[in-house]
């Protein structure tokens, strides 16, 4: 659907230009959801926006639906537009019109007739629960609810393809899970394409087929999402899946956690473990064969795409000869296994 | 005051109103259009036509530049060919018309510059034609601004119209000035001066009630 | 500037037009014969200059004739008299439509200075010529609210003074005063109707009360009234400048 | 050292009315650091408004550090509001200054002198990460990058109390992290209150000493992070919860799920447990006692202000005799256990 | 052309300079003080003072309405306190000045009006005064609109100026109708107005460019 092809974007010339995007080379089947993620200042925004030329790129060659963007006339290239749908970083309402006329907004200009318009409106905003608001005007809405406004908008003119720009950011937990359950189903229904940009890691796990991770303006990742999430390439993808699992040892944790080990000491261990199904019995394993317990402290174990996910901080209890053995043996599983250190027996 | 004075005055109001109502709302209409047309092509605008912009930005300070008299006299012809005539009431909204324009247009330009860029690349990205963007973004958006824009063009017309008064077209500014002021007469200066004042404060509060309306905010 | 009683400059206001440029021929004959300077200052409105006289603000002016002072003294309780006569500039009436008055149709529109006393001394000309009636006939101040009787339903515009020669297009008739005639290249030798000579609106050099014996003023009053200056307005104006003074001196002349 | 007082506050009259807030109460204890959460609209903004009358309330009453602010001049309430820093939701970043220029203007209003001035951003353009972009103006700025520039501006005046309207909706995980711990930081060695409002759950867990939950203008929750986190008194409050320890069943999961069960057939369990320490040797336990292996499809274990918190999704793997029995058990521990149905064995 | 007449029309180019930029300075900055009182004291704004708001308003309005002439008259007393006399260059700058500033106040209300609410608000939370948030925040965001504003009132004055000649202030405005159209002297009129639209483009293009310095985006 999406085909960019040696994209470069720079701003400013001279010392003060910056290359927010450097070569980036991408393609984003149809009917798929991409995720993009990096730090703040990557270039996503611009990445996006180079999608459907609302920036153009300084070099590079952009296609969408097989057409190459960049060599088209501006009537064709609005045209091409009709079908991208896109949701701003910083929402863009007009001021000057209501709910329900922000929504109308790309129907008209796609000469949509009033009844019709009526007609599309009344779901999106049952959809997206702005219904009692439908009437107010932007400046009187909290800030969910004008990222709200402007998720709808984008889904009114029935796109093809639907670019977000951390389309829920600014959405408490349930919302966003509706909001992610509405694109899915579009996208499975209607096989809308979807490119977007997010910072959280929940929400490219729960609806991306695909990740693309982007660092300085480069595309230092490209993966189908299991993949990612279980072997991430570059070392800034697993910081972005680390960040994400968040398993550092809790406080109290890490004020009981001793360096050395001792015969009235346990040891302490943090396993991750890719997509490896053995792991999942793991403890009950280790009971039966060593007779220790593996006291669970912290745990994020997960599904994703099909592939088990997951870290592990636990706690071996049993004598210090057999704990040895235990910690032998994971070394032989396909796992990563790193001491964290070790604490005081308390029985 | 004799009653011909009153009558005068009566008139004049009615000269006044016809003038300044005449040519503001052509004048509006023009002037919309010309101060959209030196937005839009602006560099780095969305129709940017660089020398198109060069070119009608001149044509805009000459049309402010040229003191009203001159303009009125130069546009003659014009005038006569419009009107039949360059004298009196209808023949004078021609100059305050062509006056009328260049003032709005760069007023509204510096309104329109103060629409957010995003919600012109939202109507893009949406595959707004110009036309769309200019009528279902721009002009809304700035609305408050254009209608402070209308709104001073209207309060200068009815000084202008004074000097139209030259060129036999009346008004309360002609009778201020030949009979309040040329003929000492503090009455009809006075009382004229305050219909002006009136009117004016009648522009103004429709104006910022019309602003107000315009803001959602 | 000069300040009051300074008897090596004088602050005069003027008309802007070629009545200036008569100024300033007397202003060089002042210099040369009485090392008086002669400080000119133009306006285009016919109130500013009275009143920047009686200010002080000026030490005399020369634009107006005696009725309209009368006037403005009246009005305003000033004490402002003339030091001087310079010039008269008799109104005319044109036409670029109409060849004599006879021929003017019924309903014809007729341009008139906007300013208080050339207005009048126009309605006073239609009224000589029995063409309107007027509820006095020697009002220097008459408006056209002061016509009672218009028997041939003529349209009165009035238009500033400046305004007048353009006019000739659009309106059957318009009285110009000679000072706007003259650049337009009108001759009152073509004019429909026009003032006679003998009338009170020649024009003067006006100060304020007290002063008019003081050297400088006249200094400039005969530097004014020198053959030079009578030369100029005859360059100037042919015909349509009438040396006020020399009037005068004719008629004492003639009395004598 | 917030004290709000039946805070109410109304937009709008007649039927168009929105009551924002509805009799809200709040205590905010100085030196903490408060969550507020809640659905989009359900009045945060508002209420964090309130606190420094940016948002004169309808009617209550609201103090900060002791003082009644509804009740003080002009003056007094100036400079109360210096040691009250805000993040807006939306920046709120001055178009007309540089990055630098926007940090330094709480401090130009303070009247601290130029050279001090200077003495005080650049360690918060560096803490912010940025310092690359300090001569930079907002408008080329990425999202990512205002929201750190907001954030560094309310902090500039090193203010007593903090108020954060998502102050890191905008930003990728590391950053949250590196700000959160600034935050924290500040928090632990100056005694800086926070209040701020987020619907980032991991954003409450990490750095939230206490939680108040808005639903509709109204505080349903106020209670302890570990408290709200383990054992969350209302339905909403719940729901929050589950959307953050975010255990649905997977997908590929949820397409082997059986109602029925049988013989050939292994229960799979929902484990629910609010800091009870035997659970976390539960599998190993499992295997001893009842010889069963505890198949952990899914899990998430943590420790939140000292107490465990978790979930497990599990398969019981043995006879269905023994799974019976170890059903039966799992009920007499302080756990919750619901039985999602039961996968085939392949064996 | 006469060397005379060079001369006069090289002495209009400085008169008018000398009325417009003094006029122009000082109209500016009461202009600006008056648009910014008219703003902070609006209904809902943060120095709320309708009554004052609604005198100041009224005030404005008469600026606005009063022929120019007429005002130049009306003020003639206040005009010989300050500068001794009310004729000529200098004198001229009064009423001139006086006609600027409701107009730039106007003009400058209106920018404000577009300054984001949430700007002052950020401002309020920082504890500003309300001289503060004037200095700091208003007129800096507000920038763009008052040089707009500024730039269209200095083009107005160079018309303005014309008017001025009728008391004795000269400038080229006086020089394009008394030399160039009254005596049909097609040379001056055509020189005159090409040097003031000239001018025009002069003070239209720095204006420009200021707006684009003061926009950052
Ligand atoms: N100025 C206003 N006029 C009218 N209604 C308003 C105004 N400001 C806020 N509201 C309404 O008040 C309610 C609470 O708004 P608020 O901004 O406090 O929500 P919030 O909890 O911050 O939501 P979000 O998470 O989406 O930012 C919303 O329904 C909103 O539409
Ligand atoms: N108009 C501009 N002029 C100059 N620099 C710009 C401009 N727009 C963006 N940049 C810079 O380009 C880089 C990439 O910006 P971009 O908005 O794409 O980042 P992003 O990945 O979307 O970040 P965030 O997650 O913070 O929104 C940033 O360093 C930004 O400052
Ligand atoms: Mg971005
Ligand atoms: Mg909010």
């Amino acid at each position: 659907m999406i085909q960019l092809d040696n994209v470069t974007r720079i701003f400013g010339q001279g010392t003060a230009a910056v290359r927010a995007l450097d070569d980036v080379s991408l393609h984003v089947p149809a009917g798929s959801i991409t995720g993009v993620i990096g730090t703040s200042g990557a270039g996503k925004s611009t990445l996006i926006r180079c999608v459907n030329l609302l920036e153009r790129p300084t070099s590079g060659c952009v296609s969408v639906d097989g057409t190459d963007l960049t060599s088209l006339a501006e009537r064709d290239l609005r045209r091409a537009r009709h079908d991208i749908g896109m949701i701003f970083q910083h929402f863009n309402l007009l001021n000057s019109r209501t709910v329900r006329g922000n929504i109308a907004l790309p129907l008209e200009l796609m000469g949509v007739t009033r009844s019709d318009i009526q007609a599309r409106i009344d779901p999106l905003l049952e959809l997206t629960g702005l219904s009692g608001r439908a009437d107010a005007w932007p400046a009187t809405l909290s800030g969910g609810q004008k990222q709200r406004v402007a998720i709808a908008r984008a889904l009114a003119s029935r796109p093809k393809l639907l670019l977000c720009d951390e389309a829920t950011s600014a959405l408490d937990p349930q919302t966003t899970a509706s909001i992610l359950t509405l694109l899915r189903d579009i996208n499975d229904q209607l096989g809308l394409t979807i490119l977007l940009i997010t910072h959280e890691m929940e929400v490219v796990r729960n609806i991306c087929d695909r990740v693309a991770l982007l660092s300085e303006g480069r595309i230092i990742e490209h993966a189908a999402t299991g993949e990612f999430f279980t072997r991430p390439a570059s070392t800034e993808g697993r910081s972005f899946l680390n960040d994400y699992l968040e398993l550092p040892p809790s406080r109290s944790l890490q004020q009981r956690l001793l360096s050395e080990p001792a015969e009235d000491r346990h040891p302490v261990v943090r396993l991750t473990f890719h997509d490896d199904s053995a792991a999942r019995v793991l403890a009950s394993n280790l009971a039966r064969r060593f007779d220790v317990d593996l006291a669970i402290l912290q745990s994020r174990i997960e599904e994703v795409r099909g592939r088990t996910l997951g870290l592990m901080i636990a706690e071996i209890i049993g004598p210090a000869s057999r704990t040895r053995q235990v910690l032998e043996h994971l070394h032989t599983l396909e796992l990563d296994v790193e001491i964290l250190g070790h604490v005081q027996r308390h029985d | 005051m004799s009653s011909a004075m009153i009558e005068r005055i009566v008139n004049a109001v009615f000269e006044t109103l016809y003038m300044v109502i005449l040519s503001g709302f052509i004048g509006t209409v023009l002037g919309v259009a010309m101060g959209v047309a030196l937005y839009i092509t602006r560099r780095g605008n969305f129709l940017e036509r660089p020398l198109f912009n060069r070119v009608l930005s001149i044509i805009v300070n000459i049309g402010r530049s040229v003191p009203f008299i001159i303009l009125a006299l130069a546009i003659v012809p014009f005038t006569q060919l419009l009107v039949g005539t360059f004298i009196g009431n209808t023949a004078a909204v021609v100059p305050l018309t062509l006056a009328a324009i260049p003032f709005v247009a760069r007023l509204v330009e510096g309104a329109l510059l103060e629409v957010p860029d995003g919600l012109i690349e939202a109507a893009q990205a949406m595959g707004a034609t110009p036309q769309q963007i200019i009528f279902r973004v721009l002009l809304p958006e700035a609305a408050a601004g254009i209608i402070t824009a209308i709104t001073v063009t209207f309060i200068s017309l009815i000084g202008y119209s004074a000097m139209a008064g030259g060129i036999g077209a009346g008004g309360l500014g002609a009778v201020a000035i030949n009979y309040g002021y040329n003929r000492y007469d503090t009455g009809v200066m006075l009382i004229t001066v305050i219909i002006m004042i009136v009117m004016v404060q009648g522009i103004q509060t429709l104006g910022d009630r019309l602003v107000r309306r315009a803001q959602h905010r | 500037g000069g300040s009051e009683g300074d008897d090596q400059t004088v602050r005069v206001g003027t008309i802007a037009g070629p009545e200036t440029e008569l100024m300033q021929e007397a202003k060089r004959i002042a210099q040369e014969q009485y090392g008086l300077e002669v400080e000119i200052t133009e306006f285009n409105d016919y109130v500013s200059p009275n009143v920047a006289l009686a200010n002080g603000n000026l030490d005399a002016n020369a634009y107006q004739h005696q009725p309209y002072l009368d006037s403005m003294n009246s009005d305003r309780g000033w004490d402002l008299v003339a030091a001087g006569k310079t010039f008269l500039y008799p109104i005319g009436a044109y036409s670029k439509k109409y060849d004599a008055i006879d021929s003017i149709p019924d309903g014809t529109t007729i341009a008139l200075p906007n300013d208080p006393s050339n207005e009048a001394r126009s309605l006073l000309i239609l009224a000589r010529n029995n063409l309107i009636e007027l509820k006095d006939a020697s009002d220097p101040l008459a408006t056209p609210d002061d016509i009672t009787a218009n028997p041939h339903n003529f349209r009165i515009v009035e238009l500033d003074a400046a305004q007048l020669p353009r006019s000739l297009s659009d309106v059957g008739l318009a009285f110009i005063n000679n000072t706007f005639a003259e650049p337009a290249g009108l001759k009152l030798d073509d004019a429909l109707l026009r003032e006679s000579p003998d009338s009170p609106y020649v024009n003067l050099i006006v100060v304020q009360q007290g002063d008019q014996d003081k050297p400088a003023i006249r200094h400039l009053v005969k530097a004014f009234q020198s053959p030079a200056v009578a030369d100029k307005a005859r360059e100037l104006f042919g015909s349509g400048a009438i040396a006020g003074w020399q009037t005068d001196e004719a008629s004492s002349e003639q009395a004598r």
